[in-house]
């Protein structure tokens, strides 16, 4: 983990989507998929916090090697500004960032699901994953196409891609969700990584659990520091001995979490139950609304 | 002239006047590479209570204007945890500890007190008086002089530790809570802990935090730190106090230090730049040095008047 | 569905949700081009004291991080020439006056009180308890449920008007001290008023107001001001709450409305910016058009619960 | 007074300084020397206020016309962020604010003080007594020559320009309260004007009433909305009747005050004569140091 003053290579936007490529050979050297940076604000902003994305590529070797690439959507006042940046200015970055999908040892069909700018990461997976011989299936989605981010990239990547749009403006018209069991079927998936949405991620964790298909889920939780010290980005995560939960950190001991690990019920109401309602502490004052 | 850095907190020698706040550096083994930790003139750890705390829902974080809202709802290992894996690693770098203590009764305080104390490392301990008492229906105890006074005056009998009582800043009078600490027998005060707030987000309509309510640290709350530092140091210019809220960059420690504070916290701001506290080192440094003043302790003398009086403040 | 802006504020109908805060439109000659005063809700005045104030030296305003630091040390005419000269000029713009009532003892709140109340434009009766007693060594009213009650009631009682006490966010329990004053009296509660702070110019290491001390304003503040809104609504939901602290656009006044309160004041962001009552009260308006609300007394109930119980909140 | 979106026609550092020149048909129209603009700030930004800037220059016809000027020197985040604002881009501007310099019927002898980037409002009242038929000399100081702003525009207005400099750079080394008294005598100044820091202006002061010369100065005082509304840019000025003082808002009712009604203890400490102490209230809370 290193913090560094990287230069801008390029910066783009594509349709919905911003694309940044920076000069980090430190960071590339050891970056992994689901790993992510820690982008600094600009001094004397009403803003303070770095901005997390995840690391969508990172080049070791050819004419890129050295150089990073992140991707975000649209957003808030930080992502505002990092649109401004321009080539040959500096981003503050700190990377790379927690702990990336782990790659299976004895499954060999991995389905690879990305909502949005989140397919960024699968891209990335999906290079990984291919170069250790596994195959790689994928489920792309958003709400409509131009939400979609860079589609070919997948079919350069995988054996298949699945675009589903909710107003089928690209692909099949549905969710993720509306696709995936046919495709883990379809696919053979002996093992699902999944990134995205919080809604969209316990669906998948649900439909994994009860196909028994083991499950990565890419966690997004807001975070103060990035890199281990303040205990805000946390996760609930059940106890092995079953006796409650733990929050860990996702900057650190996520952002990448099993997902039958995950309390889901703590984190985000279930789309297809009812709720059995929040396991977790509450507020420190008792203000509960 | 070379300036020094060292101050003496009344008996506790620090190399650097800049600590590090309670629940801001956690993790010494995820730092490598990020803060050369050494180089801090303290650490103050977690609030630690006697079981483990699995703390508030998320989200923990949200932004505001030059501020941050969080609540972790006091998430720490537990007294025992703690003791065996946490301060050990904090104990290793050198740097002294400040163990910071927590407690929903004066029972618990004095016990995770007398614990932290005898524990190698550890130069003083900091009472968390921003914790909601069990048995006052969730007051905290930073908020009236008696219920402060209390917690502090059993921890510091039960240990020849220095205590430093840490103050919330919500509270009409701090001067009196100080006092009544201190004539409980704090050894020094650690003045600021953050302010209670509240974030509702428009858009999805609901509180930005999993606990609803939080707490407000970073720049923004700065002034509101300094001035109580400095109606405190006025007060009792002869107790340690460590201000802490919002330092960020030299010049607010530099604040800080001519309020009257002996030593300055770095909480918010070194979790979004992890360089900070060396930066204000650095920057301290220089300020001394141009304004050819001797060690930080210095600086504690030297508030001049507002405008117009005397010898002027237009420079 | 096209929302209307018109509130109620327990029988005082405003127009608008969004008024100017005590202190921040005192001279509505000077304001001529720059704001549109007909489309406030309403126009809280400075703070009028039975004599003239001169008021503290400067500088009286300098910079925090998202905020003011301020203190004009209630510099007003006194009310003799406020009611002579000041209050027709607001009285002629039409707009209901929400009237300032300061003071240094109970027997001045209430001879202000008194003859502010039967002003013609004064529809209601705003006490600013962030005074100090002269009796009690400078203690602000607001600082204690009892001083703070005991002159609220005196008003309230004086006067036909509906009183609403302003509290300071300074204080260990606004629950409490808004209790008193409503069982004291008061119509309903102006939350918050600035909170104390202090500055340091490290270069000339002066204070950086003349008045040493002050009070912070704008965004920085705003969680605070949020929260003691919250909390106060959910203890009373049935007594208007205006809220004001940091309020700088619609999204942050509708976080108000959303809090509980039944209309927002808006001082430090239209200091800098004079068109931003106007950009508010259009945003609030675009704001309840998206979100299919009626108008803005709807919003009070539109708050849901943090993530993740029931119904979500990361829409 | 109006509130105006001003594009930049011109934005150029020169040495210390830094000259905008913006098209503001509707404030140029009115402008007077000794009024000031509120430039605002950008959004997202930690420090909120407007900054103060008097007006340098206000062009009614010609090539310029409708366009006006202000200079800055050295300062903080704020004027920092000022000098990266490029032509074409807009400012928010409020103006033209205050009350300017008042011109003289009886008295056609007047000396012009400035110090520093404050030597460019005196460029436009020499321009605008010239035009009355007034006679100009001018006294321009500094700590260096760095610190002059634009002397060569002094040469083009005024009948004399004595120029001084703390180091003796560029003109005589010295200050212009050392040469105040020559000069004046020189020129047989029958009004002075001053505009620069406050103890310079003190000094002006007390020579003027030793001399009974009537002066003009323009103070600088923190101010908040600089449209009257707050009270917190207020100067001490003498009641008439000697009762005490009256705190002003010298945003509104100044920033030229009569240099004889200001009550400069209250104000800033003398120089030459050792304070009598502030006269003024105090702080909020009895907090005084
Ligand atoms: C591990 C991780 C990886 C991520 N990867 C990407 C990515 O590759 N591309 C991308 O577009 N976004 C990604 N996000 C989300 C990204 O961090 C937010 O889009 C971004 O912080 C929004 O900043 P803003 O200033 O535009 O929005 P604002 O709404 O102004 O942000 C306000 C605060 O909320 C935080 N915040 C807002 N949205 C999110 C979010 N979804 N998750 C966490 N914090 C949030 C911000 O960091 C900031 O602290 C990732 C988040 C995490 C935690
Ligand atoms: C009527 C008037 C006319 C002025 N004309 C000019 C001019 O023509 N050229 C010029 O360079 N400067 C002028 N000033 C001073 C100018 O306003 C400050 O230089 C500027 O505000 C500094 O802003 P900053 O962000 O760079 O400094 P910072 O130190 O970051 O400013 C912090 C705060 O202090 C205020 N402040 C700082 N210095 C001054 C000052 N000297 N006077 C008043 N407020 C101050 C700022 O406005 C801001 O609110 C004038 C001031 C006034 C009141
Ligand atoms: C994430 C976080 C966790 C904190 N945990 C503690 C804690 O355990 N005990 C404590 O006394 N203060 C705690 N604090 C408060 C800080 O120590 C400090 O007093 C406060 O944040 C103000 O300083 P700052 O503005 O530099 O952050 C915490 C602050 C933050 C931001
Ligand atoms: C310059 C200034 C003067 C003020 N004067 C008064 C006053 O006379 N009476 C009062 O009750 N509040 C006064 N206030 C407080 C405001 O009414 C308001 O409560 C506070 O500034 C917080 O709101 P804001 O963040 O929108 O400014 C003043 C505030 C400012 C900035
Ligand atoms: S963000 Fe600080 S510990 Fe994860
Ligand atoms: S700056 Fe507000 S009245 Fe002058």
């Amino acid at each position: 983990m290193r913090r560094i003053r990287a230069e801008v290579l390029s910066s783009r936007n594509q349709g919905q989507h911003h694309t940044m490529t920076i000069v980090a050979p430190e960071i590339a050297e050891r970056a992994r998929p689901g790993q992510f940076l820690q982008v600094g604000m600009p001094a004397d902003r009403s803003f303070l916090l770095r901005r997390p994305f995840a690391i969508y590529k990172a080049s070791r070797q050819g004419g890129w090697a050295g150089t990073l690439e992140f991707a975000f959507g649209p957003g808030g006042a930080g992502t505002d500004w990092l649109r401004t940046v321009r080539a040959h200015q500096f981003l503050d970055i700190i990377g790379p960032l927690g702990r990336g999908f782990a790659t299976p040892k004895n499954r060999n069909v991995c389905l690879l699901i990305g909502e949005g700018y989140a397919s960024g990461q699968m891209y990335f997976l999906a290079e990984e994953l291919r170069a250790k011989g596994k195959k790689v299936d994928m489920i792309i989605g958003g709400p409509t196409q131009e939400a979609i981010f860079k589609p070919i990239e997948g079919k350069r990547l995988a054996a298949s891609v699945t675009v589903v749009t909710e107003d089928g403006s690209l692909g099949s018209r549905g969710t993720i969700v509306d696709v995936l069991a046919a495709m883990a079927g379809q696919t053979g998936a002996e093992v699902i990584y999944a990134a995205g949405t919080t809604p969209m991620l316990r669906a998948v964790a649900e439909y994994c659990g009860q196909q028994r298909i083991p499950a990565q889920v890419a966690i997004e939780e807001a975070m103060a520091c990035g890199w281990g010290q303040c205990f805000t980005c946390v996760v609930p995560v059940l106890r092995k001995d079953g006796s409650g939960i733990d929050h860990q950190r996702s900057c650190t001991d996520g952002p990448v979490f099993n997902s039958s690990r995950i309390a889901w019920d703590a984190l985000v109401p279930s789309a297809t139950a009812t709720s059995t309602g929040s396991g977790s502490g509450s507020g420190s004052e008792g203000a509960g609304a | 002239m070379k300036p020094v850095l060292d101050v003496d907190l009344g008996g506790i020698p620090l190399r650097s006047p800049v600590m590090a706040a309670s629940g801001c550096l956690r993790s010494i083994r995820d730092v490598h590479g990020l803060v050369d930790v050494r180089r801090l003139g303290a650490i103050a750890s977690v609030s630690v209570t006697a079981q483990p705390v699995a703390g508030s829902a998320g989200p923990r974080v949200a932004e505001t204007p030059s501020g941050l809202l969080h609540d972790t709802g006091h998430q720490n290992p537990g007294l025992d945890v703690f003791l065996a894996q946490e301060l050990p690693v904090l104990a290793r770098t050198r740097v002294p500890v400040f163990a910071s203590v927590g407690g929903a009764t004066l029972e618990e305080y004095l016990r995770v007190g007398t614990a932290l104390a005898e524990a190698p490392g550890v130069v003083a301990l900091e009472v968390n008086l921003a914790c909601p008492s069990a048995e006052r229906g969730g007051a905290l105890f930073a908020h009236r002089s008696d219920h402060a006074a209390e917690v502090v005056g059993a921890v510091a009998r039960s240990t020849r530790l220095p205590v430093f009582a840490k103050l919330t800043g919500d509270v009409a009078d701090i001067v009196d809570i100080a006092g009544a600490c201190i004539q409980a027998g704090a050894h020094g005060l650690t003045l600021i802990g953050s302010i209670p707030g509240m974030g509702i987000a428009p858009a999805s309509r609901s509180p930005r935090l999993g606990a609803v309510t939080g707490w407000v640290s970073g720049p923004a709350i700065r002034p509101v730190a300094v001035r109580a530092v400095f109606l405190v140091s006025r007060a009792f210019p002869d107790v340690p106090i460590i201000g802490v809220g919002g330092v960020a960059d030299a010049s607010s420690a530099v604040e800080f230090l001519l309020a009257g504070a002996w030593a300055v916290q770095v909480g918010t701001a070194m979790l979004v730049d992890p360089d900070a506290p060396l930066e204000i080192t650095k920057g301290i440094i220089g300020y001394l040095r141009r304004h050819k003043i001797a060690d930080p302790s210095q600086l504690r003398l030297a508030l001049r008047p507002a405008r117009p009086a005397a010898d002027g403040g237009s420079s």
